[in-house]
């Protein structure tokens, strides 16, 4: 079977799908693997790493030929799914739920595609789960930018020329990401508070010694164990909620998200208006719209002396740590998908049946 | 049979008993059981009471109850014994881990 | 021939010290066995000099009753299983308790005019005697599953006991006021056998170690008592020693159990409780809970220990905790490793940030597949907090929601030591089977409470 | 005693001498303050919080009238100095051993003139130890930088896409910049080695938890706790061993330094080269010409994929709590020359010898 | 008047009882002082149950003895300042022995025909009771200056010490033997005073503790002799329990102090040393070494405890440990705050970052400022590792390359105990006269070691 | 004088000894010299030696030693009694610290 990884073509994307240590295990799993040359180059993995680990490098002209499987990161632009033979599978984030059009262009080639973030969250499944492996390089990232951009030390020091105080953080939406940005900033030294929607989430803050910021919220927990939408009335408690609350931090970190949703607009202009000169606010969810009314997706922006930092694709920003991630949570669907390289699809499977976006007519 | 003054027996019996207290105040949990089993040995020692009713005994009453109290005396110290003994196989101590394998 | 007192009395004074330095070992894990020899030296001593003493005759019958005594003695603690010690250990008592009333009787029979003091030691010897063997048999019988392990209650329970003992206290009181007919003693012993019965049925098997250690400290004080009637100071003391110690022994072993002794030896009247054993599966199979103690001793001397933490030393905030009872056992040449579970806690390296937290060196962690393979070498797992990243069933049970995730092969270990506060599931909501395997045993409690007492028992030990 | 606080003017200057929090110790204490408008605005202090604390708020052609003290950060421009009357006492970073026409410049004019660098590094001089101020904030910032740049994450984690190894850091010269660094990297979980010449700093790096890393070169130290430089040798047998183990390294941060001379050169080109691509150095030391011979001061240059950090002023950075710090520094050295707000130097004193610069010819 | 010997014997075992137990709560803090009424009450009944034996007479010289000895011992031990009881402790130890060496004289002269059983303990009362005497009258003029504390020691010391002893025995085993002179026995008790007085000579005033507790455990064994010339239970009983327990303490006095017994007693012999107390400061003022136990003592009954923390701590890592001691204490109820001067390890900060590591909360850290003019209400400052920044020389001595250097005002607490492994100074290269101060006490070790045997002693009280 | 067997006496010696170890094996540093001085004053039974040999005393010679030996023993009884209260004032329980302080 042979599997086939392009290098990424999205703008800003430096992560690569299947990193050398992987293919080395999957070559050795009866895979044929091709990588076109400089894929991994951005992500600090060479040319040499890969054909050592068994693949054939190729230019881009000839990755496509024979290819049964293409492993990516991003969606593949229209020029890339015109090359794929129908039959071919697809692994990589696909946004079914945010980019119709792109999955039009899949199912009318008869591409047999399956979407990362479509894995579903079941115990058995959590080895693919590319969604939490993603939100933990996003959470950790997020705290460095914040860190990078805010005026102060996050750490309380008691030195010479007096005590610093510590940067007092504030978290909105403890999902995976959320988490790992609270344990980050918390290593560093701040004074961390978060606040999410589902109950549940009270207990996994503090068991990370941080402390829950009660906004007087609480939404449901949907069995996926992904939050639901707030009424309007909710939305708008928690705005004035946190707009009373948010002068007391220097960093906000905002994960919050509900899936196939624009993400929840949870701090308007006038919050932000609040917050001391100097303070920042990393937007996580700057790629569906953001959680702040200021955001701007893909930039980092200054208002009143808050800075908010809209950067989108955080993971792409470590890519090399992204991508190992990721490549393990691609060859774990492939080999799930194809054990052993022969393709056996189980559509009584969730994970398969929940996964695949589009497969063609007449298929398997 | 007593030749002592009860008080000095008395005596002796008060500085048993808070030795008895004493001696195994610190006892941890794991040893509960074979502790117990070691007492229930040593109160064997009623053997000496069964020896000298039997050794001196002369009419048949007393041989037949100083029989029948030599052979249970004798069991509790024989099977008491040996049952602690077993019990306490498993305190055998541990070889001290050699120095290689702890640094692996 | 003996006949020289003071030569007895010093032998007897060579046994008595045996005897106490026997008590001390036997409280220590690291003396304890020796102990048992010193204790065993004590009373050959004892015997020797008994049967050295001046006027011992009927040789036959002391040597055919040995004899009998010694064989049921080795068979009866041989053959037995391990796990059926406990009524190896009532059944011995009994005997002895048994013993004790015989030498009481035999002494009223044989004394032609006892004193005060002889005729109180006389039926304090036969009474506690007696109850001590009928007490101990009915123990044995319960235990050894020859009658029902669970309560025997039945109405007026109460009243009837209080009246038995009472008949046997009053005739008992008839005796030393001057009643000096036989059938008075007779009759105590025959109703304080009936006590016995009666006072042991209604106690649930789960609770018999602490009557067994109740009956043994009686036996002991029959012993004692026994001493003031033949006026043997070693009597005296060795039976007080046990008496004594069987007595804060049980106080100690109810406290283990949080109970009360009062609650352990009444708790059935008036009301069936449940066996203080725990949970119970469908199949029998039952949780068995442990004490600080227990594990202490189980990891000072293991010789590896792994621990595997879950979502639970999160949410305890146990990790500095942790920490520090590995570097305990590490310093007391234990090896200790940490397993980590992919998945374990809430956020992908929830256990490597509070880990760090705590500084434990990253060279101690292990992930899941390089540490799978020694568990089967490892003696103890501390399993801290995590419940799904342990469960068979996810290897077992297809039908099961978690099966197919890899876990931490932990069953595979020698023991399993379980700290969580309850019964509870953890985050799929699913029982773990782990918890009814023989081989584990569970520590109930807040896991950064549960670590500190085990530091703390450690140390003690 | 008139106090004046100019806005800084150098290039990319962000701190301010005197925060409000000072500015209203030494308004009760005698003085009289006058502070440019948006003096500390880049730093996150506001006019209005400069007013509050008892400071007069003033244009910057006005600033200079009637000022007996002026309070800087960096050296003033020519223009500043020829603005200042003959005898006012200037405090501020002075580069009194690099910058000799500057000092020159104050000299001729009859400035009063003490450098913030020459403080004497003795106890009683702690509270004015503005090196060892900046220099913690510097190398905390270093961390954060090399963080944000390098594609992997600092800590070790394990989780079900497979386990991140943590980053391995090398922090060179283990002064306090250095000893900052290594708290910092420790902080957010990678495992720190570290190196200086003085023996004495061994003890120091393991006392937080690093492992110091032998090369096998000794300096000496002296009297003021400074490293001398070394033999051209022994600087050839570092280069050697460095070359030797800085491939294991993922991040390297270097601060040595010796008082007065250019930075010693540690890291060699060919040392550079054997790093892996994505690798990052961060020369705290670029201001004196780098510890790498890859840094150009102040720039980010990427060499083989390994990225060389030479960014000046770190402190500027963390404009709120350096300057906090700062200001702390510079009010001790205040009410040490002039306390109560009269001048009162006893030339005796060795703080007051040791900083000050110069001094009008026939002056005090 | 009682004449019945079994009444006479029952009230001394309430003696006897009120002793065991009075040693009992003696050793727990929370029960001492109990303790030693329990014990008065027990002397009390001995006391009144052999006035009322019948046949006592002499009742004036009784009373007019009483009356003296009692006068004696209320001014003794109430006049002394708080800082001589020890000597008072050796004074009163001295007289028992004396008295014990009288009664066996008295009985020497008294019984006509003594057998070996009276004449064995009466040379072994009146050996021991001398020595015991003897020694203490020395310890006494010792630790109250009377004659100078330090060791007195010439060549020859030895030898003349054994033959003193010696001949001491040798005429105690001539008088067993027979020799029935009065002078004989003169010669052994005049012998013993000797030896007791050389014993002690030779040892220096540090010591002198380990001595009195030895020449106690002497006392009473010589009182437990009495009771062999006596035949009295309760004088054997009694001085063996003293002797037994004054024997241990003397070995757990001397662990403490880390020496054995006999480096205690023989070392100044060959070689004078320097006393035990640690360096000494010119002007007389010595430092004062502690041990950990002590230090749990002080800590678990403050109601205040500092923690100053410094470079040691780093350099030790112990910042976890001190943590634990910390919420130790706290859950004891005891307030803990830490205080950090600004300049405290070797980089600005290096205490915050090492106690965020160990998740010292932040609201528990106070900067020097804040927190020095709490030390005036603190009972308990506890200096970890932590040097120049405690030092009053920067305070009082301009000459002090620290002088003008803010500090933590640590000096100003009820007590202060200093953590760190040696007299060696810190950063600044300087002594710190903190430790000279009567109020400081150094617990030498290693800070993280200390700590640990901290939290150990304080888990143990 | 004596009237018990010898080896009763020792049975009993043997008892108070190891009772007299085991009683005081757990004390903490901090008392040793309370404990010592405790231990002290028990001693002083030997009084009850004193008052029998001067309140049986027929000849002058055992008045006078008897005599010293009641002054010694009771001063020993009285002044180890009251120095060992005096050293134990020390340990009076701590009030336990009230709520709001705790808090503050
Ligand atoms: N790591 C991730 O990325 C991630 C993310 C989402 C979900 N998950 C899921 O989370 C689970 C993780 O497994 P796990 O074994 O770590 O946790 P778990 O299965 O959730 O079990 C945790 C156990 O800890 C006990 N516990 C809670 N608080 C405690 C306390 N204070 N003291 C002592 N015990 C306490 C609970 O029992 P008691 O209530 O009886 O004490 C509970 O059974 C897996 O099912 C995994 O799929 C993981
Ligand atoms: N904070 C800063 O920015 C900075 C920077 C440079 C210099 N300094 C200077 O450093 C000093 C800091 O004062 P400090 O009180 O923290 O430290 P210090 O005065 O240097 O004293 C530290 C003490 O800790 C003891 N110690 C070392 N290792 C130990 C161990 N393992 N266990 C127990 N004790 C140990 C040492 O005594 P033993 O050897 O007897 O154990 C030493 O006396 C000041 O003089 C300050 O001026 C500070
Ligand atoms: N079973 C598994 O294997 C598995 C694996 C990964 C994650 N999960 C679960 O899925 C959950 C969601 O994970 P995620 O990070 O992908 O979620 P997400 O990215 O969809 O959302 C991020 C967080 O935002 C919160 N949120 C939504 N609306 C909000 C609002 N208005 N205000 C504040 N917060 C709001 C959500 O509750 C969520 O915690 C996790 O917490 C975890 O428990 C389970
Ligand atoms: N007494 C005080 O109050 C006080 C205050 C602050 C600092 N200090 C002392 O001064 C020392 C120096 O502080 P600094 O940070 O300002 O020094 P610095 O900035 O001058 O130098 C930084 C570090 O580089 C090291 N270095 C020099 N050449 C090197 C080489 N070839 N290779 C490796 N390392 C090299 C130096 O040893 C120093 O540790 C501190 O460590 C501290 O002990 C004392």
């Amino acid at each position: 079977m042979r599997v086939v990884v392009p290098k990424e073509t999205a703008p800003g994307e430096r992560r690569v799908a299947l990193v050398p240590e992987t293919i080395s295990k999957l070559a050795a799993g009866g895979y044929e693997l091709r990588v076109e040359r400089d894929a991994g180059a951005a992500a600090g993995f060479l040319d040499e790493s890969y054909a050592e680990a068994g693949a054939e490098l190729v230019e881009r002209s000839a990755l496509y030929e024979g290819a049964q499987v293409v492993a990516r990161v991003a969606p593949p632009s229209a020029d890339e799914v015109a090359a794929l033979a129908s039959g071919t599978l697809l692994i990589g984030f696909l946004h079914p739920l945010t980019d119709p059009e792109g999955i039009a262009r899949l199912r009318e080639r008869g591409v047999l595609a399956f979407a990362m973030e479509s894995i579903p969250r079941i115990t058995r499944a959590q080895s693919m789960d590319a969604l939490s492996s993603q939100a933990t390089v996003a959470g950790y990232k997020a705290v460095l930018l914040a860190a990078n951009s805010v005026q102060k030390l996050f750490p309380m020091l008691m030195t010479a020329a007096g005590t610093i105080a510590p940067v007092r953080a504030l978290v909105i939406g403890a999902g995976v990401a959320g988490l790992q940005a609270i344990a980050t900033a918390r290593r560093l030294g701040a004074v961390v508070s978060a606040f999410d929607v589902r109950p549940a989430v009270r207990e996994q803050v503090e068991s990370l010694g941080a402390s829950f910021l009660d906004l007087g919220v609480t939404g449901e927990e949907t069995a996926g164990g992904y939050a639901t939408e707030l009424t309007p009335d909710q939305q708008a408690q928690q705005q004035a909620a946190l707009e009373e609350r948010i002068p007391d931090f220097d960093v906000v970190i905002t994960t919050a998200a509900i899936p196939g949703r624009p993400a929840p607009r949870l701090i308007p202009v006038s919050a932000v208006e609040r917050m001391r000169p100097g303070s920042v606010i990393v937007d996580v969810a700057a790629e569906t719209g953001g959680n702040c009314e200021v955001t701007v997706p893909g930039e980092v922006v200054e208002h009143g002396g808050v800075v908010v930092i809209g950067t989108t694709n955080l993971p792409s920003l470590m890519a090399f740590h992204a991508s190992q991630l990721y490549s393990r949570n691609v060859a774990a669907l492939l080999q799930h998908l194809a054990p052993g390289g022969e393709l056996a699809l189980d559509w009584e499977d969730e994970i398969t049946r929940e996964t695949c976006v589009t497969r063609p007519e007449g298929g398997s | 049979m007593s030749d002592l003054p009860l008080v000095v027996e008395l005596t002796i019996l008060f500085l048993a008993a808070f030795l008895g207290f004493e001696v195994i105040s610190k006892v941890p949990t794991m040893l509960h059981t074979p502790l117990m089993s070691g007492a229930n040995f040593i109160h064997g020692i009623v053997i000496v009471g069964a020896i000298l009713v039997l050794g001196t005994a002369d009419d048949t009453f007393t041989k037949v109850v100083g029989f029948a109290a030599m052979v249970l005396a004798t069991a509790n110290v024989v099977g008491g014994w040996f049952v602690t003994d077993r019990m306490l196989g498993m305190f055998k101590r541990r070889p001290e881990p050699r120095d290689e394998e702890k640094r692996t | 021939m003996i006949s020289d007192p003071s030569v007895i009395g010093l032998l007897y004074l060579v046994t008595i010290a045996c005897f106490v330095v026997a008590l001390r070992f036997l409280s220590s894990p690291r003396h304890a066995r020796r102990g048992n020899w010193v204790g065993g030296a004590g009373m050959l001593v004892a015997i020797a000099t008994t049967l050295a003493i001046d006027g011992i005759g009927n040789w036959a019958l002391i040597v055919v009753a040995g004899v009998i005594g010694t064989v049921v003695g080795v068979v009866g603690a041989r053959t037995v299983k391990m796990t059926a010690m406990p009524q190896m250990v009532a059944i011995f008592n009994g005997v002895g308790g048994g013993a004790a009333a015989l030498v009481a009787l035999a002494e009223w029979h044989h004394v032609v005019e006892p004193g005060a003091e002889e005729t109180v030691s006389i039926v304090l010897s036969a009474l506690i005697g007696s109850v001590s063997f009928a007490g101990s048999v009915v123990a044995f019988s319960k235990l050894q599953e020859l009658i029902h392990g669970r309560p025997i209650v039945f109405p007026g329970q109460n009243v009837l006991n209080l009246l038995v003992l009472g008949g046997a206290s009053a005739f008992g009181i008839a005796a030393i006021a001057g009643a000096e007919d036989e059938w008075v003693l007779y009759l105590v012993i025959g109703l304080a056998l009936a006590f016995g019965v009666l006072f042991v049925l209604p106690i649930g098997g789960a609770d018999m170690p602490v009557v067994i250690s109740l009956l043994n400290a009686l036996t002991g004080l029959a012993a004692s008592a026994t001493g003031f009637v033949l006026g043997s100071t070693v009597l005296i003391v060795s039976g007080m020693l046990v008496g004594a110690a069987g007595t804060l022994l049980t106080l100690l072993m109810a406290k283990a159990m949080n109970r009360s002794v009062a609650n352990v030896l009444f708790g059935a009247f008036g009301q069936v409780q449940a066996g203080a054993g725990g949970a119970r599966a469908d199949d029998g199979r039952t949780v068995r809970a442990t004490t600080p103690e227990d594990v202490a001793v189980q990891l000072a001397y293991a010789r590896k220990v792994i621990i595997a933490p879950g979502y639970g030393m999160a949410v305890a905030q146990a990790q500095h905790d942790v920490r520090q009872l590995a570097d305990l056992l590490e310093e007391r040449g234990v090896e200790v490793k940490y397993a980590i579970h992919p998945v374990a806690g809430r956020m992908p390296g929830h256990m490597n940030v509070l880990l760090a937290e705590a500084n434990v060196p990253y060279t101690q962690l292990f992930e899941m597949d390089e540490i799978n393979p020694e568990f089967p070498q490892t003696d103890v797992v501390l399993v801290i907090g995590a419940n799904d990243v342990t469960n068979p069933a996810a290897r077992n049970d297809p039908s099961s929601p978690i099966y197919g995730m890899p876990i931490l092969d932990v069953d595979k270990a020698a023991s399993v030591v379980v700290l969580k506060r309850s019964m509870n599931p953890g985050f799929a909501g699913i029982d773990n089977e782990l918890y009814l395997d023989p081989k584990t045993t569970m520590l109930f409690g807040d896991a950064k409470d549960s670590v500190l007492k085990l530091i703390a028992a450690i140390k003690a030990l």
